[in-house]
């Protein structure tokens, strides 16, 4: 970058010339030398320490991911978010975003042609169209000629709405009176209850009663691979998504639906993932950069920026858990009551399974003969929450692990100890009274302890329980 | 002053949907060199579930892991799969592709059984050869086995095979029944040191004791619990969406959405439990999931044993720490000048 | 427009590109190397890591323009024809990189590690690594490999 | 990013000129790793027509040993601070506040006087400095101008350049060459994180009397700008270094803050951290003026 211009100008035709010069390196350099690693090569296969033949193109910045993939006359597309958690839409006006030079074409929610999908409840729209349950809402796109362009014209697009008074707290929602996020559907859309044995008379045999409620934040899947589809057709009339789904037979349905197109005329490619934890689960733009690409008559990728990526992609559940349990005072769990309220955010997504998986293992890996766990899950108008990694899990085990730990310390058990007196075991009946096979939490107990050099704490009172 | 603490926290946690049918269906094709080719519609998201799978199909004909060529994630070529999601690919799609293997293992058997002069269920597949069970000395090569298959029978071998997991439905009213083929179960301990006058919590070591039935490939269990172990740090200390009184997110980006740098990860030490469950392929079960449960859990139980106070809410941010030590430390002035 | 020329893993390249065009879009979109990664646009992920004249940087936080006349080293410029960098190669041994996203990035914050220098402790691999952000790994598998070749290199 | 017109400055009298010539709608890039990562997602009113490139100024680097002080261009980067050998022997305190800044990449790219032009609460690189009453050169079209960095910070993301301005260089004077300082950062988390707290502690050591000299007290995001602590400063100037000393410093050090709740952390917790913080940075600068009067 000279600035005076006789520099410049000899730049130029150096340039130029190189310009028409294609790059010499090789586009796929390819490592003849390196032989498969000997684990891959082993029989037999299972147990080997086999390297991932994915993961030598990763290492080289090979792996073609989609926003890696560039085809002849593609056009980007961006979505308009609402902004506001709740509001009914009065008007959407996309006429200046649509005389912008570059706008090849926009689409709002009542160009969906089946504007409503999910994996069990089918409570999304794919762009809003007549309400807005959460701020990260889309309610129109637009496909342009280089991305910027296609971010200009979003912000050009003027949506009017009235603004209604957004339910934020799940307890809140819980209460009957108070407004349906999704009415006439009421805001509890989940609940599992689990009783086993008899809690009260569990309670009453129980030496002690140890009561605490706990609650855990919403988070995010973080994959470092934003998500990102590219549609385009052909002229037969048969879709082609590439895209970051980590369900492609599902997510193909969900297209096929959406647009009212046959399956059979829809192929669903997904390249390697570049991280999922359950966050790409779901279809979130495809349909729409279907239709954009339908209209323009060229490719459309669509790529979520890293806002994108928090606001408008599903997130962990935040969960109110309040435990009672019933303990011996030699440390025998007699009876646990749990009761647990899940914040599903504006959609169902995959709160049903999220909401049994919590209900079910929110008892922890312990013989528990006489059991009540209720669970709920109710609608916000906050970030949808959905699939991600343990499923309500990691949440319910930091609770009834906390609860463990604190009735160890006050029946002066070690916390190994009272654990190894209470766990499951071959044969066990679980929580919905299942028969339990190939149990190993004792021994996974022993062997993390004997990794860490676990030894009761020595203080004079605890040495008598431990014993 | 540093505090030193530990935690132990132990879960379980059940392979694939909640009594939901989630099936997987696999393709496996022995090509006429004896290697094969894995048709399946699960998608590689990082955890090297496509790696398994070659693993439990070479394993299955007695090939090599590098035999096994796998082909995923393309509804024009590739069987229906339920997709990367509740553990479920290395037990559930794993099984699948294992029964199509078989299959194509059977039909090479009913090849090479006349070619040695023996019944099929005379013969096993192992170091890519077909042998006379108990007569190791009487074996073809498995590609001379196919190539003849394909060459001289004209009958390629290709097996297909699906799976769902085994569950009965739960009674509305109690919950009773059978949601989940099978669990996994782990242990995890964490030891921290807690800065008693800022909150400030250091992850110092963590000790993974994991339960996946077969490690169908250690190397890749021990990966996908020390990233689980990462976001379970991140759940527990540090990550939080946060929302404006209007119901917006204030931090939608990673500046203010606080996940573990490398910095910020303490020693992990990965032990597999020895086990074997009779359902899963090979024995094997899963691991995807259950490595990020046990985590936070553990690192607020070593918090409570450095210093002494009970987080109940995550993320144990150093300010909550610290707001706890003071609360703490007031409640005890308080009885100490009563007393 | 401007026109922007830059030695590029050893060859000269050039384009003619918008002035706030980034050194990251002009890698993926001109010079077809995607190696380098869009992971957040703004420095904190580092999957758009690259080094430039001989230092680290964030090639989303560069403007193509201040690349002129520099010497960028990408991904795609470590691995010979024939041959992969001993980095590369480590990192499949040990099963380093999972959904792979953030490899590229890593492997070059990697390689500035160990070319300033050759032994660094695990403190010093977790500083050399911290612009770099990885959901699969923990970083575990990463730390351990750069350890392997420290090793392999001071023996 | 929205299309901006490009100049590269060949030093900063020429970048000075296109400043003049292409203002007001001109912003100046250096390392970009503030600049850029604003103009991304910064709305269309706040986008430069212009970007100065003053990244190829060479006048605006190096480290000396001046008369007037040590002298640092503000085109150095927190990577060339945290190398340099003369400010490794004498600050060490900026060897360590260059560290706590983003990460390897960012610290490669971004510079002194980029940090400090952000002039955001939390500026990493100002406290230190302002301890060690660092002077800041300006060069402008009517010249040049030097004035306290702790002027230099008018408020949230303000400074005292006009228009057409640029700092050129860093000045700690003379007199506070060697002064032992201590640098302390509370952030989130351990890599690339942004300060909660940051505080700089400087003074010298009578060693007769083992009482502070000229002591220096510098807060970070916990006012709207970098400020000093001035009432822990009253109190330790001529006090015996003890650490109920520091101690009662911090505490007057959290009477002094003015800081805000956010989303990061409550205004009490950022007090709690000032108290605590602070004592600990003076322990440090006295620790290390121990050892050097044990090396000399």
């Amino acid at each position: 970058m000279a600035t005076d211009t006789k520099t410049k100008t000899t730049a130029l035709v150096d340039a130029e010339q190189l310009l028409r010069v294609p790059s010499a390196a090789p586009l796929v350099p390819f490592p003849v030398d390196v032989q498969v690693p000997d684990a891959a090569r082993q029989t037999p296969a299972v147990g080997q320490r086999a390297t991932r033949p994915d993961c030598r193109l990763h290492g080289l910045g090979q792996t073609k991911y989609i926003d890696d993939m560039y085809l002849p006359g593609m056009l980007f597309a961006k979505i308009k978010r609402a902004g506001v958690a709740s509001a009914r839409i009065i008007s959407v006006d996309t006429s200046e975003a649509e005389m912008t030079p570059g706008v090849m074409a926009v689409v709002t929610g009542k160009d969906i042609p089946c504007n409503s999908f999910g994996p069990s409840l089918k409570d999304q729209p794919v762009l809003a169209d007549e309400r807005v349950f959460y701020a990260g809402d889309g309610v129109a796109a637009v496909a342009a000629v280089t991305e910027q362009i296609a971010a200009d014209a979003i912000e050009k697009i003027k949506v009017e709405y009235e603004e209604l008074t957004p339910v934020l707290d799940p307890l809140e929602s819980l209460k009957l009176e108070t407004p349906g996020v999704h009415a006439p559907s009421a805001n509890i859309y989940g609940h599992k209850i689990i009783k086993k044995g008899d809690i009260e008379k569990g309670f009453a045999a129980s030496d002690h009663i140890f009561e605490a409620s706990f609650r855990t934040q919403m988070v995010e899947h973080v994959p470092l691979e934003p998500h990102s589809s590219l549609a385009q057709w052909d002229a037969n009339g048969r879709l082609t998504v590439h895209s970051t789904l980590g369900r492609i037979t599902l997510g193909r349905a969900d297209i096929a639906r959406t647009l009212g197109i046959p399956m059979s005329r829809i192929r669903v490619v997904a390249t390697v993932v570049g991280g999922n934890f359950g966050g790409k689960n779901e279809i979130t733009t495809e349909p729409v950069i279907a239709l954009l690409s339908k209209k323009t008559g060229r490719p459309v990728k669509c790529t979520f920026t890293r806002p994108e990526e928090f606001y408008a992609s599903t997130t962990r559940h935040p969960l109110i858990m309040d435990y009672k349990t019933g303990v011996t005072k030699d440390g025998k769990i007699l009876a646990r009551k749990i009761r647990l309220v899940l914040d599903g955010g504006a959609y169902c997504s995959w709160s049903e399974t999220t909401l049994g998986k919590a209900c079910i293992l929110s008892a922890g890996p312990y013989q528990i003969d006489n059991l009540v766990a209720e669970a709920f899950v109710v609608y916000t108008n906050k970030t949808m929450t959905g699939a991600m990694r343990g499923f309500g899990a990691p949440q319910v085990c930091f609770a009834y692990e906390s609860h463990m730990d604190d009735m160890a310390k006050a029946l002066n058990i070690d916390p190994l100890e009272f654990r190894l007196k209470n766990v499951l075991s071959e044969g066990s009946l679980s929580p919905t009274s299942q028969t339990l096979h190939s149990v190993v939490v004792r021994e996974s107990l022993l062997q993390a302890a004997q990794r860490f050099g676990w030894k009761p704490k020595t203080a004079p009172e605890a040495e008598g329980a431990f014993a | 002053m540093k505090r030193r603490g530990r935690g132990i926290a132990c879960m379980w946690y059940p392979i694939g949907f909640t009594v939901a049918a989630n099936p997987s269906a696999a393709v496996v094709k022995i090509n006429e060199d004896g290697t094969a080719t894995l048709l399946t519609g699960t998608v590689e998201t990082g955890q090297g579930s496509l790696t398994i799978l070659a693993q439990i199909v070479a394993q299955e004909l007695g090939i090599a892991t590098e035999d096994v060529h796998v082909v995923s994630a393309d509804t024009d070529a590739t069987p229906m799969d339920t997709g990367a999601i509740a553990s479920r690919t290395t037990y559930v799609t794993g099984n699948a592709a294992r029964l199509a293997a078989e299959k194509a293992r059977l039909m090479m058997f009913d090849v090479a059984a006349p070619m040695l002069n023996v019944k099929p269920d005379q013969l096993e597949a192992r170091d890519h050869r077909i042998y006379v069970k108990g007569y190791p000395q009487r074996n073809l090569h498995v590609g001379d086995v196919a190539n003849h298959a394909r060459m001289v029978m004209g009958q390629p071998p290709i097996g297909s095979g699906y799976f769902n997991p085994a569950t009965v439905a739960l009674d509305p009213e109690t919950g009773q029944g059978k949601p989940f083929a099978t669990y996994v179960y782990a242990t995890q301990i964490a030891e921290v040191d807690v800065d008693d006058e800022t909150g400030d919590v250091d992850v110092l070591r963590i000790v993974a004791s994991h339960d996946c039935g077969t490690a169908i490939n250690p190397m890749l269990v021990e990966g996908q619990v020390e990233g689980g172990i990462s976001m379970g740090v991140g759940f527990a200390l540090q990550e939080e969406i946060l929302f404006d009184a209007k119901g917006r997110q204030m931090n939608p980006n990673l500046t203010n959405y606080i996940m573990p740098t490398s910095l910020d990860m303490p020693e992990i030490e990965v032990d597999i439990v020895d086990n074997y469950d009779p359902t899963g392929p090979f024995g094997a079960k899963g691991v995807g999931e259950p490595t990020c449960v046990s985590t936070a859990a553990a690192i607020l139980n070593a918090i409570h044993d450095a210093v002494g106070v009970r987080i109940h809410s995550l993320p144990a941010t150093a300010e909550k720490v610290h707001a706890a030590i003071k609360a703490k430390q007031a409640a005890e002035q308080k009885q100490l000048s009563a007393s | 427009m401007v026109t922007v020329s830059m030695n590029v893993n050893g060859e000269k390249r050039t384009a003619s590109v918008a002035p706030e065009t980034t050194l990251l879009k002009l890698l993926r979109e001109s010079f077809n190397l995607t190696g380098a990664k869009l992971g957040c646009d703004v420095g904190d992920c580092g999957a758009c890591t690259v080094i430039v004249d001989g230092k680290l940087v964030n090639s989303c936080l560069m403007l193509a323009p201040q690349a002129e006349g520099r010497e960028v080293l990408t991904i795609e410029g470590l691995a010979t024809q024939d041959r992969l960098h001993p980095i590369q190669k480590v990192f499949e041994d040990k099963g380093s990189l999972q959904c792979g996203f953030c490899g590229p990035g890593v492997i070059m914050s990697a390689k500035a590690l160990l070319d300033q220098n050759p032994n660094p402790s695990v403190q010093e691999i977790r500083d050399g690594l911290a612009g770099n952000l990885c959901r699969c790994t923990g970083y575990s598998k990463m730390i351990e490999a750069i350890q392997t070749i420290a090793r392999e290199r001071t023996a | 990013m929205r299309p901006f017109d490009f100049y590269a400055a060949r030093d900063s009298s020429d970048a000075v000129a296109l400043l003049a010539k292409h203002g007001p709608s001109v912003k100046v890039i250096a390392g970009g790793t503030d600049l850029l990562a604003d103009l991304k997602f910064a709305p269309a009113s706040h986008h430069p027509k212009v970007v100065v490139d003053i990244s190829r100024a060479d006048d605006l680097r190096g480290i000396r040993e001046t008369d007037a002080g040590l002298r640092i261009g503000s085109l150095v980067t927190h990577t060339e601070i945290m190398e340099s050998p003369i400010i490794r022997d004498l600050f060490p305190a900026l060897v360590d506040a260059a560290h706590t800044i983003g990460a390897v990449q960012t610290r490669n790219l971004g510079t002194l006087g980029g940090n400090l032009v952000t002039a955001v609460p939390s500026v990493d690189s100002g406290p230190t400095l302002v301890a060690l009453d660092a002077v800041v050169t300006i060069a402008g079209p009517d010249g040049r101008r030097q004035l306290p960095l702790a002027e230099f910070f008018v408020g949230p993301r303000k400074t005292a350049l006009k228009p057409a301005e640029l700092l050129v260089e860093i000045t700690i004077p003379k007199e506070n060459v060697g002064k032992p300082t201590h640098f302390l950062k509370f952030g989130l988390r351990k890599g690339q994180a942004l300060a909660l707290v940051n505080v700089a502690a400087s003074f010298w050591v009578d060693w007769d009397s083992e009482t502070f000299l000229n002591p220096r007290i510098a807060l970070g995001a916990v006012a709207p700008k970098v400020i000093r602590a001035e009432s822990a400063e009253k109190f330790l100037a001529g006090e015996e270094i003890t650490t109920d000393a520091m101690a009662e410093a911090g505490r007057l050090a959290s009477g002094d803050a003015k800081p805000i709740s956010d989303m990061r952390a409550s205004a009490q917790y950022r007090r709690d951290l000032i108290a605590v913080l602070t004592k600990r940075a003076l322990e440090g600068a006295y620790e290390l003026a121990q050892k050097k009067r044990k090396q000399s």
